[in-house]
């Protein structure tokens, strides 16, 4: 696929972001600091940047309890993405939602999600805001394959399917919904056959190739924002790590996860990179350390914010009412 | 009360009306549901569109058309969590989901999506989401086509509960609930449908939490929800005639409650009868008891009485239905034991 | 295909007896004696009967809204049943279901379901019971054309599928939900196409033609009595009647109407029984006469039976349960 | 008051012994929900087998395999919809559905199927299923993974509703339950999973509607759910140094509820507090006060004071969270106000 060196360098930052802000986050949250569960996205970055390139501020995501690469590919801040996590009131929401829940509207990231399969249906609806208005908006539902079998996707499907919404159902394939392999709990090998079943496109991207994933995701957005409605786009890739931060992973196979684990997207991107002469590995190393500094400045701004002050505990049930 | 005017709605065409208008003030107002177009969509003629269930919203795809007036498949939890996402996304979805029975398909949608977003965001979203829905026994319909809920709703934070029992307070109430930013249950009972009464032509609104005194009175109060509210008033004209003068109170919403009305009308009678269609346990009719008994309990001069449907599914025959829903005798039973 | 005289002359006398008593109770629920809603199953008789031939009094179905043709494929008693659709205390349920609700356990007809692919679940779980068990039990789940789109039935298609589960998902593609078209509200033209997605079998039966249901149900309930797993079968119907009885039926063709209501199955079958030569004129004549006066018989029974006590309102909440 | 033993588990492991003990005991018991195996399943060691979110069930697919240990997709309306049509055909299936707020996915299969059923059909149907979950604040779980929700299943007629807050109760209303011929939503707190108590190790039941009292007292009365129990018997403890002598009384059953054992008490001690973990409206404190109210309201001296959680979902920030579930100092206020 023929990709400018800017597009290269993008995605690469973009994973590279992720990657980072991950580890530390993984780090972090051993110390005990950081509250409640997480979900490490290692492994995955592919996805979240490959699609995301295609996407614009005004573009939706729909996003999971393995949501932090969602939000950074989005473009939301790191800082405040930090301080949500660490629970605190200059976090993205607030620190009431923490990183099962990290939203920014304001990129048109809709919320990550800790109901599995949550975020299908609302992508579906923020589709058929767009074609209400008129604009060419498009949502994108980002979701496992365990959520692949919840029955909203299906529901979602047809109905996207006979609105022509402008919707692209990201499944990411990480062959694991907790302990349970999708070689189990799914009754096909691929979750994308099942587009067939609603007469809409259902394409597979190799998810350890950036590049495959952004060309099936420009197809996918092209369609959807030209009208022609949804796609069921399948990304087969690998958590890296545990399905959250100290869980055991006693279902899973060593031999499996070192021949997966070798085929790291980021690191075939950063040897292309190389070899085609975009960047060097001075560059790399500078690049590293500016995100290095930039999680640090997270970190840092996480724990200087100040925890929510429990005499507001009863605020934001409701909206604030606009006036009419 | 009702405006003074000539004119006269069934609470069916008052909501009707209020829909239409709602899309008229604003292009972001979409309507959805099963068989809401109907027929008219494929080819047919327009004027045949169903408008949901009852017929409620058959003026509307005529008037507006296939994008703003959409059939739904059979997929609650698809097409409400569509409306979650919508009204995220800056639209305000009307959802018919036609029976309140059938929210327990789209029941993780409202509770853990629409009724969380607002808090576990940080406020950052309005949720102008309204799920239109027809409740409540006497048709007949049985088990799956009769429940109320509206007490479960009521339990979830970030969901609002309206409950009109006149065609004005339908009109006014589903304006309100529409341009609101939260999500709003809104409940209509099938057994108001077709009563008529007066409905000004123009637009208006009538705030969420405010209850309506639907009859002045000075012994004992009763708080009546939706198609209660008629019974405690045929209750009340009863006792009338005994010399007891009995207060009724339509909360009109459920969430947010009007507790300062119903505790400065208790305060005043020293007794109360809460009446609710649902079974008694975890009900609204609980929810007020308990209010009152914490808030009013100096006031009360003996002990506030529930009268509710009993803790079972709504039967099918006439013979158990009639039995289901309070009645009028019930009623007054439950005051003649504090008067 | 090669049927027997009896099973053709059996075949017929099913889809008889649901006819005539359906069309009793049409004309009976427009005196106002019959309370609540009626959903007739007139001009579909061939599904019920077609499937229901090939089960056994201990396999299991799951009916629907329109469940009346289902219990008398599955040998329900006529006068039980009239009582329970007249709300009677000698009814299957007692008179506490109704129409939508007639169920009768002694014949494993698990209930008519109000709620749109209400039974759908449950047919999945009388399979599983069955498997756990390991009887060669079969279960069938029927569901309409607008039922195919509700989640549950993705979510049971491929449970059903990776447990290998006896279950036949039988979709009465009747080319409506209420006044919605399949034509739009399903995004393909064929449910069964969907089964492909869940690694199953999905065939289609014309459902004018009650030995081609016959046939497919034949082969599914072959597959799944041998441990080899759910069908998804689709028969392509038509209801001749409204949704409901009361229905003004706005949005049919009447040209559709007049063209699939001319190749009713029924009158197919009785055509080709007397081409046959496995009945006469008066043989059928007879037969109808000894319908109707069961059907008079099931009418003159409900209209003598008691309406339930008001004082037994609180009975039946909870099951009476059996000492262990 | 538990036996006198030697033995102690967690609640985790009474649960787990429960379920052990009732499949051996009953060929048609099976268990069945999103990573009750694992990966124990595709050729891992079977010792390996996850046992759900909280490994109570671990020892189970080793002991009994994979024909009545089941792993599901996650798939909660179809999953535990096949757990209903199941009971109905015979089996008495144990459902893990994770946390309570997930059973909102599966909301239509309990209240439109199980808990009608036998009612529709005229008590042909026995349905023994019983669904357990997690539920509760205090682990940073945020919204969607520690709503309470017992107070939604207490208000629907057909189901039954059991809150264990002891290593000995869990057990023994376990095993109740899974032989309970009705379908039983089992709440298992997880603030209480891993604290120990005293277990015999012989299987053992208890009835389903029948309190405990877990302190006797004289002046005031507190019903406290779940891990509210322990946090009362604390405030008890505290009041106790200030003269007040508080009976703590656990219903360990909401559905049905031991209004006797509640009702005698507040009898006695002429006060009443009820501790509830749940939003306030229509809750399960809701429900109990306006039961004392009605029926013990000459036995009052003093309102019925609700302590209860904001209306509100459960906030994810610690500092947020832990002003969440109501506190001892919030009980023990609650008793001043009244005592
Ligand atoms: C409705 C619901 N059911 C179950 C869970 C518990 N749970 C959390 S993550 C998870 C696995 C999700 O798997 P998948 O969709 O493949 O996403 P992945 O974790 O692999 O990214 C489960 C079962 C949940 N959060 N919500
Ligand atoms: C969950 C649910 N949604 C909506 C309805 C209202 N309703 C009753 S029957 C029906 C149409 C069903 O269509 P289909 O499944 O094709 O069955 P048919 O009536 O054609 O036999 C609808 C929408 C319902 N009963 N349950
Ligand atoms: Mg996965
Ligand atoms: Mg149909």
């Amino acid at each position: 696929m023929d990709v400018s060196a800017d597009t290269l360098r993008s995605l690469h930052r973009t994973m590279l972001t992720i990657r980072l802000f991950e580890q530390r986050v993984a780090r972090e949250f051993r110390t005990g600091e950081i509250p409640g569960f997480v979900h490490m996205y290692i492994g995955e970055e592919a996805v979240a940047a490959g699609i995301c390139a295609n996407l614009r501020d005004d573009d939706y995501v729909t996003s999971t309890h393995r949501g932090h690469g969602h939000c950074i590919a989005k473009g939301c801040e790191l800082d405040a993405m930090m301080a949500e996590i660490y629970g605190r009131e200059d976090g993205l929401c607030k620190g009431r939602g923490g990183s099962m829940h990290i939203a920014d509207f304001s990129r048109g990231m809709l919320g990550a999600n800790a109901i599995v399969g949550g975020g299908i249906a609302l992508a579906t609806g923020a589709g058929l805001a767009a074609t209400v208005r008129g604009t060419d908006q498009v949502a994108v539902a980002f979701f496992g394959d365990g959520a692949a079998n919840q029955g909203v996707l299906h529901e979602s499907l047809n109905l996207a399917a006979i609105w022509r919404l402008p919707v692209i159902y990201v499944c990411e394939n990480n062959g694991f919904a907790e302990s349970t392999p999708a070689a189990y709990a799914t009754s096909v090998a691929d979750v994308a056959s099942r587009a067939a079943g609603y007469g809409i496109p259902g394409t597979i991207a190799d998810g350890r190739d950036v590049l495959e994933v952004l060309a099936a995701a420009r197809d996918a957005v092209a369609r959807a924002r030209a009208g022609e409605g949804p796609t069921l786009l399948e990304v087969k890739t690998y958590r890296f790590m545990g399905h959250f931060e100290g869980d055991p992973e006693k279902y899973r196979d060593d031999e499996e996860r070192k021949e997966l684990t070798a085929n790291d997207a980021l690191g075939s991107l950063e040897a292309r990179i190389l070899a085609d002469g975009h960047a060097s590995e001075a560059d790399l190393d500078a690049l590293r350390g500016e995100i290095e500094a930039a999680v640090d400045h997270a970190v840092e701004f996480a724990r200087a914010s100040a925890f929510p002050d429990p005499s507001t505990i009863e605020r934001y049930v409701y909206p604030e009412q606009v006036a009419q | 009360m009702a405006v003074a005017t000539e004119r006269s709605l069934s609470m069916v065409n008052a909501v009707g009306e209020a829909m239409r208008q709602a899309m008229e003030a604003d292009p972001t107002v979409i309507v959805m549901g099963e068989d809401v177009v109907g027929g008219a969509g494929r080819g047919g003629s327009k004027e045949n569109a169903m408008g949901g269930s009852f017929g409620a919203t058959k003026s509307l795809y005529p008037l507006f058309g296939g994008t703003r007036v959409r059939d739904t498949p059979i997929s609650e939890a698809g097409f409400v969590g569509a409306g979650v996402g919508a009204a995220a996304a800056g639209l305000r979805p009307v959802v018919d989901a036609m029976w309140a029975d059938f929210t327990g398909l789209a029941f993780d949608q409202i509770y853990n999506q629409a009724g969380k977003m607002s808090y576990m965001f940080g406020g950052q979203v309005r949720l102008p989401l309204t799920i239109r829905v027809a409740m409540g026994s006497g048709l007949s319909a049985a088990a799956q086509h009769s429940g109320t809920l509206y007490a479960i709703y009521t339990h979830l934070p970030g969901i609002k509960v309206v409950v009109p029992s006149t065609p004005y307070d339908a009109k006014g109430l589903l304006l309100e609930a529409i341009f609101d930013d939260s999500p709003v249950l809104f409940f209509e009972h099938l057994k108001l449908y077709v009563a008529k009464g007066p409905v000004p032509q123009d637009p208006y609104r009538i705030p969420l939490g405010v209850a309506e005194v639907r009859r002045a009175g000075s012994d004992v109060t009763i708080v009546a929800i939706a198609a209660m509210v008629g019974r405690a008033l045929e209750a009340a004209e009863l006792l009338a005639g005994e010399g007891i003068s009995v207060e009724v109170i339509d909360p009109r919403t459920l969430s947010p409650l009007d507790e300062e009305t119903i505790l400065g009308s208790v305060e005043r009678t020293g007794g109360l009868v809460v009446v609710d269609e649902s079974p008694p346990h975890c009900s609204v009719a609980s929810e007020i008891a308990a209010v009152v008994g914490e808030k009013a309990f100096d006031s009360l001069n003996g002990p506030v009485r529930r009268v509710t449907a009993p803790h079972t599914p709504v039967p099918f025959s006439p013979s158990l239905e009639e039995a289901y829903a309070p009645s009028v005798q019930a009623i007054v039973d439950a005051v003649r034991t504090i008067c």
